[in-house]
């Protein structure tokens, strides 16, 4: 019973966390019908972000027990989490700008791609520098830099040809394109994630005191996990207040019934849309940046992978677009990783996630929460 | 009569081509390269089965090595597993000699076919409930659990796979031959269906499924014949690939290989049996050329990607096709004259 | 049926030209009998992906030794080329830059891979084209059984095994639960001899649960080994999941000691589990700053000023790969694969700095393997095993 | 070949080509159709009528097998069609238009019909595979019956141009060519006057007549336009939130107080 109870806290807890991810993912295809693959990768970003913070930008102090630098330290802990959360949702408005946009719109390859290169190269150059020159690794450096460079330039004397095949052939794209899009965006930051990070897997210390609390029978809660399952509901909380009280949020509702009409009903689409990437972003830093932080596993640019499939996992289950869906998917997800994993069946976990959620599906293909709609006809 | 002869012709000339191109390729050929190309075969296998199910029918399946996984797991069980265990009572299996090495192969391709074609049937059926972006991760969710089960079972070597599966050596001058023998007969087998009335249904099935259902389109049968054909085509590259590159573990078929496959088909013009070569050519050999990047080729081949999609949302063909005759354009012709 | 056929003659013309391409790099490379510039050498690692710090270490450790015996004017008065690859921590793509290394490059000998999953891939094509391989940290012992040109300069899992079911036993656990990765060959195969050689002494096996590499969460199969009492537990793994894997542990009140094996050994344990594994132990090849041995204290200074940070044991097989291909080189009767492979098959009582390097009938090495012990933040040397004390 | 059906049945078999039994369809606690009973003689060119949302296209789904009635028959020729599948459906003689074009768009003319025209293939899959002479005798078959309804339907000219390319009109026309293809027994024609000018009316009005009468089709059409439907309707049944209210002579359903107060407002 002990061991139950136990596992039931911890699919709570990693429920909470992928109900955290699937969020994003769920309103990206409430208002765009998007698979939204990079989501993932947007919350191995905000990871390394608390990485970034926790061990080079910000003061945080050793922990001992003055009390004054513990206090010190959550409130860093509080500024890394904005930070994080800040961040990452201005990635998902350029994700959103830079990718996405231009296909929903039919632009192809605007001007605004050759400036945005241009200021993300120096970021990605000062982070991909820190990194490889520390380790004696940078000899490809210039190299690289120069190609990219020339690449740019090149780029920039091709806009004529861009524009010209742009012109000739866009046609409405497909969902296909759009998936594939978002999967090399997602391969994009991934592989930039080698670039920019390095390849080794990073480590964020022990910032912020932890506690183990034993409640009824020997079960243990442990401080960080508790910190990470109410930040978690807080969040969800905030989120829904937006989404149902707030202008944006009533926008939000209506492009997810119908884009055209809220086109013509005067909402700017397209800023509710990049309002929805940051908040989605926002959530997948946060996440990302407490389990960093909180939990000390390895952050690697692959980091945001297995978590966003199976957050994702989580959208569909409860119906993506739907809100409550997420959440509930989430726990679902959480729940049943925390039984099957505690069971000998334990390597089949993740067989199993994906079993429900093909069953789910076929029982009822909107998912638990979604609404089936049924083609006019 | 004239066009049977035609045919046997060039049934023969495809034959002996392709056996004088893998035996020159074999002897003169560095192994680096050998290697490359028949990795290019198994993936155009590949793209232009997955365009079957993807392009032409328009169901959105996205988990394509989960097919590619069953077939080479199927195909490498026969040659390491189970031909020894009945190769004493029936020793015309013994491998060794060329009969022996094609008899072996014929049967590790049909095995691995059939059960490629049934995992096929069992994952189409899905497809008549779920359209579009559901449909889509079902897909991707058999073949995540393919995955897993592979990692799991001992049998077949867990995370390890399976290496040094036997080439099947007297037949090993012949991988070239085997792999684009396979390769023809996919891309073939993609146009003759394309071309005929009843293909044409399968179009009418992407464009429009209503539609197609009112104008008495079984939209039932055909998304599964497609969905059967092109897995056990998918299967049949999984038998070539675990023979000709003699290794084979889960991490092969991961989700990034469904990926990949996916892009080709995408990448080329969904739809485009020319496309999904072309790109899946390109898409072997481009990392290949970009090797001495390192890891940045990556970082490229990203951007490129999105490049692509974003000015190019059809793909390199569209659903155009290269080498298909025009026999559409001719038929008015001829009724011109008979009228 | 003509568009199949300009298709089909696509396809020809295509591989014409990468034929034709290949031909050529064949006609340069081997100039002719004799003709040999330098002696090509190939080296495969993972310098990228899941496992790059350890391809890294080897690498790097490899090249030291090149460059050391290419400074002391090279075997034979030919300097040693070392011509390396990256396999992205891909079996797949370990196979195709082996079969480059040894194509394109025309290497004598190829040496390669910490991680066994490719080492394993690798290991047929250089038995297939007769190509000594060389693997400085591949474990398992299935690598050096694909053949007579497979050669390991580092003990097996089932040695290590062994050792530390010995060490378990010694230590006075009774009941030790276990912990793999599934997808790691390496743990699979340590858990598996550990398990069989612990009971043999003696001890019971309370239980046995699985993570992936990659995975994040541990706490349910943690908690699941909790509830067996266990003495202690074994988690053959590589250190990136080790120290969160002791963290959650300790989070739900597992306290006993961890165990663990030669994947722990990376300067980033520490940094990823606390004090998490203060007092846990794990074995690793016989490589310490512990060691007052002046050959060792040379390759940490000599590593350090080249690569600007301490060696680990990784990078220090590595090195004795490195040394031991060289001094058969200089044992070979002719800079051919052959003669190299049987100088490296009598190799006897070469002088590494993790042991001496005898290679057995099996082309494996015979080691020993030392326990170390972590203390705060620390490891601490805390015992050797000789490959003699395992057999008795 | 359609009409040798077209009069075998006829002669064989007296009896009504469609006939809806009390047919009701609720989506969720609203019935859209509600307790319908409509009966289609062989040759008649019937009228469907309603002001909008009163479940005309509903009545459409339900005959043609998108959606299953709540309750009721529906019996093509005798025979119950409710449940089956609209491709079972559609192969034994119903076929349909829609009222917002669904054309394949990215196919050309040709095409379209051509797929319409597949249910009368004798090749099995295997030919299409092998392109055999079976195969290659059929297709061409298909595609001169295809290219012949093209051109009793003035469609020829664009026969090789894709579907969306071309101007609404035709559009429309390509979406009769297309039913026609499959040779149906009953043609129901969901708005086939939608956004058609005067002009392109009248000549949709000849167009009707003429392929009723070269097809020997049965039509049932719905229709907003009430010259059109006036104009060559032999009968016409008037729906309002999902009941019948009226059906007659055009004429009387022009003087019928309830359709007037249906359309006008009380």
């Amino acid at each position: 019973m002990r061991i139950f109870i136990q596992q039931l806290i911890f699919g709570i807890q990693l429920g909470s966390l992928y109900a955290l991810i699937a969020l994003g993912y769920t309103m990206v295809y409430g208002v765009l019908s998007l698979i939204n693959f990079a989501h993932g990768d947007v919350y191995m970003v905000g990871a390394y972000i608390g990485f970034y913070a926790c061990t080079y930008w910000l003061p945080f102090q050793r922990l001992s027990a003055d009390p004054h630098a513990t206090v010190m330290n959550i409130i860093l802990a509080v500024v890394v989490l904005l930070l994080s959360m800040l961040l990452c949702g201005v990635l998902g408005v350029v994700i959103e700008r830079f990718a996405y946009r231009p296909l929903r719109n039919g632009l192809g390859i605007t001007d605004a791609h050759f400036w945005g290169f241009a200021i993300a190269l120096p970021v990605a150059f000062h982070f991909h520098l820190f990194h490889r020159l520390s380790d004696g690794a940078g000899r490809f450096l210039f190299g690289i830099m120069w190609f990219l460079l020339i690449g740019m330039i090149v780029g920039y004397a091709l806009r004529p040809v861009i524009r010209w095949i742009s012109l000739r052939t866009v046609l409405s794209p497909s969902r296909l394109n759009a998936l594939i899009t978002a999967i090399g965006v997602s391969l994009l930051l991934e592989n930039g994630g080698w670039l920019v990070f390095g390849p080794n897997p990073e480590f964020i210390g022990t910032m912020v005191p932890e506690k183990n609390f034993k409640i009824l029978g020997g079960v243990i809660i442990n401080s960080s996990q508790l910190a990470i399952l109410v930040i978690s509901l807080l969040l969800m909380l905030i989120l829904r207040h937006i989404v149902l009280y707030t202008r944006t949020g009533k926008a939000m509702r209506a492009i997810s019934h119908d884009i055209d009409a809220a086109k013509m009903m005067g909402i700017n689409t397209d800023q509710v849309i990049s309002v929805t990437f940051a908040i989605g972003g926002a959530l997948a830093g946060a996440g990302g940046m407490m389990v960093g932080v909180l939990t000390h596993v390895q952050i690697t640019p692959l980091f945001g992978l297995l978590p966003g499939i199976k957050a994702f996992v989580a959208a569909v289950i409860g119906g993506p677009g739907n809100i409550p869906g997420a959440v509930l998917g989430g726990i679902i997800m959480g729940v049943a990783e925390a039984f099957v994993g505690g069971s000998s069946f334990s390597t089949y976990r993740d067989a199993i996630a994906f079993t429900i959620l093909i069953i789910i599906l076929l029982v009822r293909p909107a998912g638990l929460l979604g609404r089936n709609v049924t083609e006019k006809v | 009569m004239r066009i049977l002869m035609l045919r046997v012709i060039a049934i023969l000339v495809t034959f002996i081509g392709l056996y004088m191109l893998s035996q020159f390729v074999t002897y003169q050929m560095d192994p680096y390269y050998f290697q490359v190309l028949i990795e290019c075969g198994v993936y155009i296998i590949l793209a232009v089965s997955l365009n079957l199910i993807n392009g032409i029918t328009g169901q959105f399946s996205i988990g394509h090595a989960g097919f590619f996984a069953v077939g080479a797991y199927v195909g490498a069980a026969w040659t390491m597993i189970w031909q020894p265990m009945v190769v004493e009572r029936y020793s015309f299996l013994q491998m060794g000699t060329l009969h022996g090495d094609i008899l072996n192969l014929l049967i590790a391709l049909i095995l691995g076919m059939t059960s490629a074609g049934m995992a096929g049937f069992v994952v189409g059926l899905p497809s008549l409930r779920l359209r579009g972006d559901y449909l889509a991760i079902a897909t991707l969710g058999f073949a995540e659990v393919i995955y897993v089960l592979l990692l799991n079972i001992n049998s077949v070597g867990g995370a390890r796979g399976l290496n040094g599966i036997p080439t099947l050596i007297s037949s090993g001058n012949l991988a070239l031959f085997w792999v684009f023998l396979f390769v023809i007969i996919s891309i073939v087998l993609s146009r003759n269906i394309m071309q005929s009335v009843r293909g044409l249904t399968w179009l009418s099935v992407r464009e429009d499924e209503i539609a197609a259902d009112a104008m008495g389109v079984d939209t039932t049968k055909v998304k599964v014949t497609a969905f059967v054909i092109g897995s056990a085509l998918a299967g049949a590259a999984g038998v070539l690939y675990a023979h000709f590159l003699t290794g084979i573990s889960p991490d092969i078929f991961s989700m990034n290989t469904s990926i990949l496959i996916t892009t080709m088909v995408v990448l080329g013009g969904s739809g485009s049996v020319t496309g999904s070569v072309i790109a899946a050519i390109v898409l072997i050999v481009l990392p290949e050329v970009l090797r001495f990047l390192k890891n940045d080729r990556m970082v490229i081949y990203s951007v490129l990607l999105i490049v692509m999609m974003l000015t190019r949302p059809q793909g390199i063909f569209g659903t155009k096709e290269i080498g298909f005759p025009k026999w559409r354009r001719k038929q008015p012709k001829t009724e011109g004259r008979s009228a | 049926m003509k568009g199949t056929y300009m298709l089909a003659t696509g396809i020809l013309a295509v591989s014409l030209v990468l034929c034709g391409y290949g031909c050529r790099s064949h006609g340069v490379k081997i100039g002719g009998p004799g003709g040999l510039q330098e002696i090509p050498v190939g080296d495969f690692s993972s310098l990228t992906g899941d496992t790059a710090t350890f391809g890294t270490s080897t690498h790097n450790g490899l090249a030291l030794a090149i460059e050391q015996a290419n400074a002391a004017g090279g075997v034979k008065n030919l300097p040693i080329k070392l011509y390396t690859e990256d396999d992205q921590s891909m079996p797949d793509v370990a196979r195709t830059v082996v079969t480059k290394l040894i194509t394109e490059d025309h290497v004598i000998a190829v040496v390669g891979e910490v991680a066994s999953t490719r080492s394993l891939a690798a290991a047929p094509i250089c038995q297939q084209y007769k190509i000594p391989m060389i693997t400085p940290a591949s474990t398992n012992p299935a690598v050096t059984q694909k053949g007579d040109y497979i050669f390991r300069t580092c003990f097996t899992d089932d040695f290590q095994a062994a050792v530390m079911a010995h060490f378990a036993h010694d230590q006075g656990y009774k009941r030790v639960a276990v912990f793999k990765d599934i997808r790691n060959d390496y743990s699979i195969g340590i858990a598996k001899i550990f398990e069989a050689e612990f009971t043999k002494l003696g001890g019971t096996i309370t239980g046995e649960q699985t993570y992936q590499e990659g995975d994040t969460d541990f706490k349910a199969q943690l908690n699941t080994l909790k509830g067996q009492n266990p003495d202690a537990v074994l988690i053959p793994g590589y250190y990136s999941e080790v120290g969160t894997i002791a963290r959650q542990a300790r989070e739900i009140g597992l306290n006993v000691p961890l165990l663990g094996c030669d994947g722990w050994d990376s300067p980033k344990l520490i940094q990823a589990a606390g004090n998490a594994l203060n007092g846990c132990y794990f074995s690793d090849h016989y490589f310490s700053k512990d060691i007052k041995d002046p050959a060792m204290q040379k390759f940490f200074a000599d590593y350090k000023a080249k690569y600007g940070y301490t060696p680990d044991a990784l990078a220090a097989l590595g090195f004795d790969a490195g040394n031991l291909l060289v001094d058969a080189l200089k044992r070979a009767k002719s800079l051919t694969p052959s003669d190299l492979r049987d100088a490296l098959a009598t190799t006897k009582d070469f002088p590494g700095i993790t042991g001496k390097i005898t290679i057995d009938a099996n082309r494996n090495a015979r080691k020993a393997a030392i326990i170390m012990k972590i203390v705060g933040e620390k490891k601490v040397l805390y015992k050797v095993y000789t490959p003699e004390e395992i057999d008795q | 070949m359609a009409t040798q059906t077209a009069e075998d049945g006829g002669a064989i078999r007296i009896m009504s080509v469609l006939e809806m039994r009390d047919v009701t369809k609720k989506f969720g606690g609203l019935a859209a159709v509600s307790g319908l009973n409509l009966v289609v003689e062989p040759g008649e060119l019937l009228g469907l009528i309603g002001p909008n949302g009163a479940g005309k296209t509903t009545v459409f789904n339900l005959i043609t097998g998108v959606y299953k009635p709540s309750s009721g028959d529906v019996l093509f020729q005798g025979m119950r069609v409710n449940g089956l599948r609209p491709c079972r459906i559609a192969s034994s003689g119903i076929c349909r238009t829609f009222q917002n074009i669904r054309l394949f768009k990215q196919l050309n003319v040709l095409d379209n019909v051509r797929i319409a025209a597949h249910l009368h293939t004798k090749a099995n899959l295997l030919d299409s595979i092998l392109r055999n002479n079976r195969l290659m005798t059929n297709d061409r078959e298909l595609t001169e019956f295809s290219l012949m309804i093209l051109r009793s339907l003035k469609l020829e000219d664009v026969s090789d141009q894709r579907s969306s390319d071309l101007p609404y009109g035709l559009q429309r026309r390509l979406e009769i060519a297309r039913a026609i293809a499959t040779k149906p027994r009953l043609l129901l024609l969901d708005e086939p006057a939608a956004g058609m000018n005067p002009q392109e009316k009248v000549e949709l009005m000849e167009l009707v007549r003429s392929v009723r009468r070269d097809y020997q089709l049965t039509i049932l059409l719905i229709e907003h336009d009430m010259r059109v439907v006036m104009g060559i309707c032999e009968r016409i049944y008037v729906l309002d939130y999902g009941e019948l209210i009226a059906e007659g002579k055009p004429e009387a359903i022009r003087k019928d107080p309830r359709v007037l107060s249906a359309y006008l407002g009380e």
